[in-house]
């Protein structure tokens, strides 16, 4: 090991970008961002992915397999946030610019810089929102989330909590179900609450994909008229539904701008030797057309100007 | 010479899908007993649409686990077929019965190849759907390029409409499925097809001998179970309202689980369509009622895990008993 | 002369290194039965697959009622009214009498629910079914219970019923009797005489020279994958049969000439 | 009479092994000559870490293969034994040593019950341990309450550290998992228990009347497999340097590919151990080398099917020429 | 009166309805070889297995050399010096030929490789194969092929060797010639005099009557899961031994009767 950075003279200094997954707009996007960004300076990109969200050996792996071909940086959104620490810190160690993207490692200094959606405010965002449109009505939430053990899912749901005003194990939360962010598995979800509580008014969505399945499920119910549904992402297909008032509103994140300010940093330590680091806030705008006071947001129209996918 | 038929009792006991039925009314007791919301024909009709598309892809799975083959590919080739139709109908502005006999085929497709491997090269079922899943999951996700594809046209989604019986809402899917599952009863119980599945499952070479066209039926089962992997892509995109390349990822190993539930043997030969059916039916009884007595989802895992081997185990054991 | 029934001229079969059927004759004639006998690895079994569809030779020629015909599978022999009782390989275990009798050629129900349904006539075909094992005199108690619960007799029993009724032509049976008991093996061979008096040739392969001796018209000696000679059993002894069967003598112009001097000593003959 | 022996060229071409090794060597030579960095010590290095803990599962999934039987749940066994050590550890304190030991028991605990239900009341093993790999999973989740579990005592990484071969580092975790194929090659190979397993893999029932204890061995193979997948849970926690509850997931299956790819009969009784490393050492090289090529990992998926169908499809292939 | 070498009193095995073993004695002499027959499903393999400890009747009695011994395995059976061939079921399809022989009592290296190491004496196993295998004349090219690639014939002679090979006390054989050639037949019953010449009393089940009246000095008749009769070659026609069986005559103080005049008539006597 070690000095593998070093024999990469003669070609093309190169980047490396580990995703969570390779099964995910998300990263899709994010992917096509660090290409394009890694064209205008002057690198090559490699890529890879985990086998599902949640995969910390695979990225360990890819880690591993970058380092051995010489690459200059890497690019990481941590599946597992603590489990992927011990990896970049050899990284690193051989030399190897590490920055995370939209998930930040336990801890955070772990990696150089962090350049990543603040997902606590992201949730916040739409708890508050959902507060104010409530207007007082007495909640009956059903929260929608990630998977057992994933921050960002965490981190949104709190936030969600917190901006809602409510505090954990609240009677109000009459529901929560994991979804793994699909939309199939959000529908069976949300049918399966209904039925529990059929008196929900309010869902918490981990991102659109689960939004879409809880809207599908309230359709058939007839009751998508009078539940709010609030998510988290932004990208595209989540902000039509936003500007077709499937659902209520979202917090948007800027998966591109993560990709395009990571390699950008990359490429200047490979030009000057100077590592980034610190917190990069790349932004989260809450999306909606129907926006409520005290809250600030953009409507869909910045939104579908700015989403990803 | 006296040929007497076995008499009905008898054969209530015997046939492998007493107990599955006896578990599947156990369950929905406990559950209506715990839960008010339980016993009410929506919910019932909720179950249904649930279980639907596990429930259909675990009808391919039992005609070929019939065979003595397995698998472990059916949830993969039903993400590919939806995100063929759905894309063709959307994204390449095909018609919307066009592009929907272009999934079914795409399906059919990959069966017949799975059917191929398994005949040609003799090539063991297991290994020929686990390399199958590999490729074809791989082939999803190239293909839709992780695109999640909305706005279907109606046609797309017609089997996620609801017509009323009683005060109940049942979709059209929910009918689809029980008709398809009487379907295969009929016509593994009652045609010389269906006879021609179970001897092979009891032994190729035998029933090659005996006249049966081994390497044909073989190829038309896979190549069928594709088919009707393919109506189970459809049963998902009109239930989703969205064509998904990340569908069908945990399907594969539930489909088999729904097929073990009710009473099929892994090795081939022996079990009904409609254990498969119980089967299905149990794991969604099971996940329903949890969550409305509002058991966090990852007991229901630790539940379904336990269920199946009880479920085989206690099968086993009166078998033995009744020797 | 009569004209044979079946008959093969020149059939060769390898596996990989090994030789099975090395250039084998066979002919079977009318109303006859034909014993095949010869030592384990002879090529009795993969001779009379041949000749049954059941395997494809690499060479040589199929003649039945004097014509050449091609059997691509064991269908094809079948169509033409040539029934086997395959070596080991008789019954699927989990289907019951009748099914396992009508196997292949199943009967549909009459009208649309045939044509259109092909909906099977179970009905018929366990009527049937009792029938034919009544007529073999195969005591059974349900024509309902899979085949596997049978024992290894009455599983025979119903492997050679299901030959002989369908057989129009040629009835052929691989070691019917091997797990046979005394009595079992008995009326198997009642049998075999019953189709032979229907006038339906037999072909039998049997290792057991009692029987061949008791039942057999001719007997066909296979050795190393050819037929070594065909022989009345009235023209020659049990142990100079025996003899011809494992190379001690051979059959020149039908008469036996001693091959292997000390073999032939040392069973007792020369 | 004559006794030979098979002569060195001939039992070469008949070993199972020899068709993965020849695909191992073509492989690397591929890369070889399309990655400058892989052809190196420490690449190779690489190659074995990141292998070792799929391989040292695939040595357990071997024994239990090699008796006929399969095991889904190996890599769920493997993450709650990892959690197991490291929980133990650092939030309740034990001595390191217990803690590992803890681990190795539950695991080898593990596949005891599952060695129990197949003997016991001779479930199919791919019904036990499909059951398993739920209830496992569950537990695994329950019992970490979803935390990685992170600062371990040095103990429990101490797999992980390297020394030096050459130039080259090599992590002890590699060469403890050389050492293990070699001890089960040996075991396997060389010994009356060994003999054994294969006897019982044939024919259950030809060991039983043989004299072999067939109910004793079948558990103690089940639960030495157990206690493979708690070494393979100390290797990735000394690997990863976390204790973590999502691991594994994938690892049932890919456990089984190693296996496959290795020329192991599913149907038991025929395969060698060092077949198994060829086969993890196969998909290693593989992921390792489009990797250094800059393919991305969705490719690498596809390629692995293929891969697995036509590494088995060419041994079909040529047995059958070779008859 | 000699004490006979192995003794069963009233065994009684059912499977479910069916009752295998009915009560059935079983006794047999030092040096003697006792056929058993029967038709089939008459117990005879039950019993055997009962008394080699493959399976463990419901009640009754095993006394072996006049002392009461119970087998809970075959193992059990086999350190008492019990050696068994069992019908179908003889050897492990891809293990070689060497390993077959020494399959569960395997030999290991002398010295601290064997005892701590547990390393296998191949060598010395594979030596002492061939041995056994020369010495019953069975003829095989490698003794490393595994025993799958065999013919039938050769791979019955695998498992007799194996038996032949370890017995000290009792070789018990169910059907060994059953799927054999002539030939091949005719070794086994020369191996089964070798062993009874060698002091080694054998058990025969049979369904081949003149095998049994060539080589038996004793007949056990096996009749619905009871012995009915024992009897000796010589004082009865093998038509009477026949009817014995199937029922249609009965022994009484060693002399036969008619028990079912119609059978008895059928089959010619009387
Ligand atoms: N499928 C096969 N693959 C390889 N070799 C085969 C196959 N079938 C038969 N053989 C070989 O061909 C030769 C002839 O076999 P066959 O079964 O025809 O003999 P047989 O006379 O019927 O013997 P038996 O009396 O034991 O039934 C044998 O050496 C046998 O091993
Ligand atoms: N494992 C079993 N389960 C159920 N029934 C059995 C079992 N083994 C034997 N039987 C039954 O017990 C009876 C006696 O069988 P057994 O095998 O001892 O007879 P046999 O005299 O050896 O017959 P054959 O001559 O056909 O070998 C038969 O009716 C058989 O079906
Ligand atoms: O939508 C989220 C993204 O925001 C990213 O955090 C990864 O997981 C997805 O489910
Ligand atoms: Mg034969
Ligand atoms: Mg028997």
């Amino acid at each position: 090991g070690g000095g593998g950075g070093t024999q990469t003279a003669t070609t093309t200094p190169k980047v490396g970008l580990i995703t969570k997954t390779e099964t995910n707009p998300f990263f899709v996007k994010m992917k096509e961002g660090a290409q394009k960004s890694a064209q205008a300076n002057g690198l090559e990109l490699m890529s890879a992915a985990g086998k599902f969200d949640g995969d910390n050996a695979s990225q360990i792996t890819a880690i591993e397999n970058m380092v051995a071909a010489g690459v200059k940086g890497i690019l990481i959104t941590p599946s597992d946030t603590k489990a992927i620490v011990p990896a970049i810190k050899k990284a690193r160690d051989a030399g190897v610019l590490v920055i995370a993207l939209d998930t930040p490692t336990d801890p955070q200094d772990a990696t150089d810089a962090l350049f990543a959606t603040d997902n606590f405010k992201a949730g916040e965002l739409i708890g508050q929102y959902a507060k104010a449109a409530m207007a007082g009505k007495p909640a009956k939430i059903a929260t929608l989330d990630l998977a057992p053990g994933v921050t960002v899912g965490q981190l949104r749901h709190d936030g969600f909590l917190k901006g809602f005003g409510v505090p954990a194990g609240d009677p109000s939360v009459v529901c929560s179900q994991d979804t793994q962010g699909d939309q199939s598995k959000g529908q069976t979800a949300m049918e399966n609450c209904l039925q529990k509580a059929p008196d929900i008014n309010l869902v918490y969505t981990i991102n659109e994909p689960a939004a879409m399945g809880a809207y599908t499920a309230l359709k058939a119910k007839g009751r998508e008229k009078d539940v709010l549904i609030v998510s988290v992402d932004g990208g595209c297909t989540g902000v039509k539904a936003v500007q077709s008032g499937q659902i209520a509103a979202t917090s948007q994140q800027y998966p591109l701008k993560m990709a395009e300010d990571g390699v950008k940093a990359v490429a200047d330590f490979a030009k000057t030797g100077k590592k980034a680091s610190g917190y990069t806030d790349t932004g989260v705008t809450l999306i909606t057309d129907k926006s409520v006071t005290g809250v600030e947001a953009k409507d869909t129209a910045f939104g579908l100007a700015n989403c990803w996918g | 010479m006296a040929v007497m038929e076995a008499t009905l009792p008898r054969r209530l006991i015997t046939t492998p899908v007493a107990g599955p039925t006896i578990a599947l009314v156990l369950a929905s007791l406990f559950f209506a007993l715990n839960s008010p919301q339980f016993l009410t024909g929506s919910n019932f009709s909720l179950i249904i649409q649930q279980v639907m598309v596990v429930g259909t892809l675990a009808i391919g799975q039992t005609l070929i686990i019939l065979t003595a083959g397995i698998d472990l590919a059916c949830g993969a080739i039903m993400a590919f077929g939806g995100i063929v139709m759905t894309k063709l109908a959307v994204d390449s502005g095909l018609p919307p019965l066009l592009a929907v006999a272009a999934g079914l085929a795409v399906c059919a497709g990959f069966g017949l190849v799975n059917g191929l491997l398994v005949m040609k090269i003799s090539l063991p079922p297991f290994i020929v759907t686990l390399g199958m899943l590999n490729v074809v999951f791989a082939l999803t996700h190239i293909y839709s390029n992780e695109q999640t594809i909305t706005d279907l046209p109606p046609l797309l989604t017609f089997l996620g409409q609801t017509f009323q019986i009683g005060q109940t809402n049942v979709t059209y899917g929910s009918l689809l499925t029980i008709l398809l599952f009487l379907l295969f009863a009929y016509l593994l119980g009652s045609t010389a097809w269906g006879r021609h599945v179970y001897a092979l499952g009891n032994s190729p070479e035998v029933a090659r001998l005996t006249g049966i066209r081994t390497r044909r039926l073989t190829v038309g089962v896979y190549t069928l179970a594709g088919l009707v992997y393919g109506i189970a892509a459809l049963l998902l995109v009109s239930r989703t309202g969205v064509g998904d390349p990340q569908a069908g990822q945990t399907d594969n190993l539930d489909s088999i689980t729904a097929v073990v539930l009710g009473g099929t043997s892994l090795f081939g030969g022996r079990g009904l369509v409609i254990g498969t059916l119980v089967g299905a039916l149990i794991v969604g009884v099971f996940r329903n009622g949890l969550q409305l007595m509002g058991v966090p989802s990852i007991y229901q895992t630790l539940i379904t895990g336990v269920l199946v081997i009880l479920a085989v185990a206690v099968d086993q054991l009166s078998r033995r008993r009744n020797r | 002369m009569t004209t044979p029934v079946l008959q093969a001229r020149n059939l060769v079969k390898r596996y990989g290194h090994v030789t099975a059927l090395d250039g084998a004759d066979f002919d079977l004639m009318p109303g006859e039965v034909l014993a095949v006998i010869g030592d384990n690895g002879a090529g009795k079994t993969s001779l009379i697959k041949a000749l049954t569809g059941a395997l494809e030779p690499d060479s040589g020629e199929i003649i039945l009622d004097g014509k050449p015909v091609r059997f691509r599978s064991p269908i094809d022999a079948r169509r033409h009214g040539i029934e086997t009782v395959y070596q080991d390989l008789a019954v699927a275990a989990s289907l019951d009498i009748a099914t396992n009798m009508f196997l292949g050629r199943e009967v549909r129900k009459p009208g649309i629910l045939g044509s259109v349904f092909r909906m099977l006539d179970k009905k018929h075909m366990r009527e049937e079914s009792a029938k034919h094992m009544a007529s073999l005199k195969i005591g059974l108690r349900s024509l309902t219970q899979p085949v596997e619960s049978l024992s290894g007799g009455q599983r025979q029993g119903v492997a050679v019923a299901r030959a002989v009724a369908w057989a129009t032509h040629v009835v052929v049976m691989d070691e019917p009797t091997a797990a046979l008991g005394v009595k079992e093996s008995g009326q198997v061979l009642d049998m075999i005489r019953r189709v032979r008096d229907g006038g339906t040739p037999v072909v039998l392969i049997s290792h057991n020279m009692p029987h061949v001796f008791e039942i057999a018209d001719r007997i066909h000696v296979q050795r190393l994958g050819r037929r070594v000679a065909q022989i009345k059993p009235g023209d020659h002894s049990m142990a100079e049969v025996v003899a011809i069967m494992t190379g001690a003598l051979q059959v020149s112009e039908g008469k036996a000439v001693v091959a292997d001097k000390g073999a032939a000593e040392a069973i007792g003959l020369s």
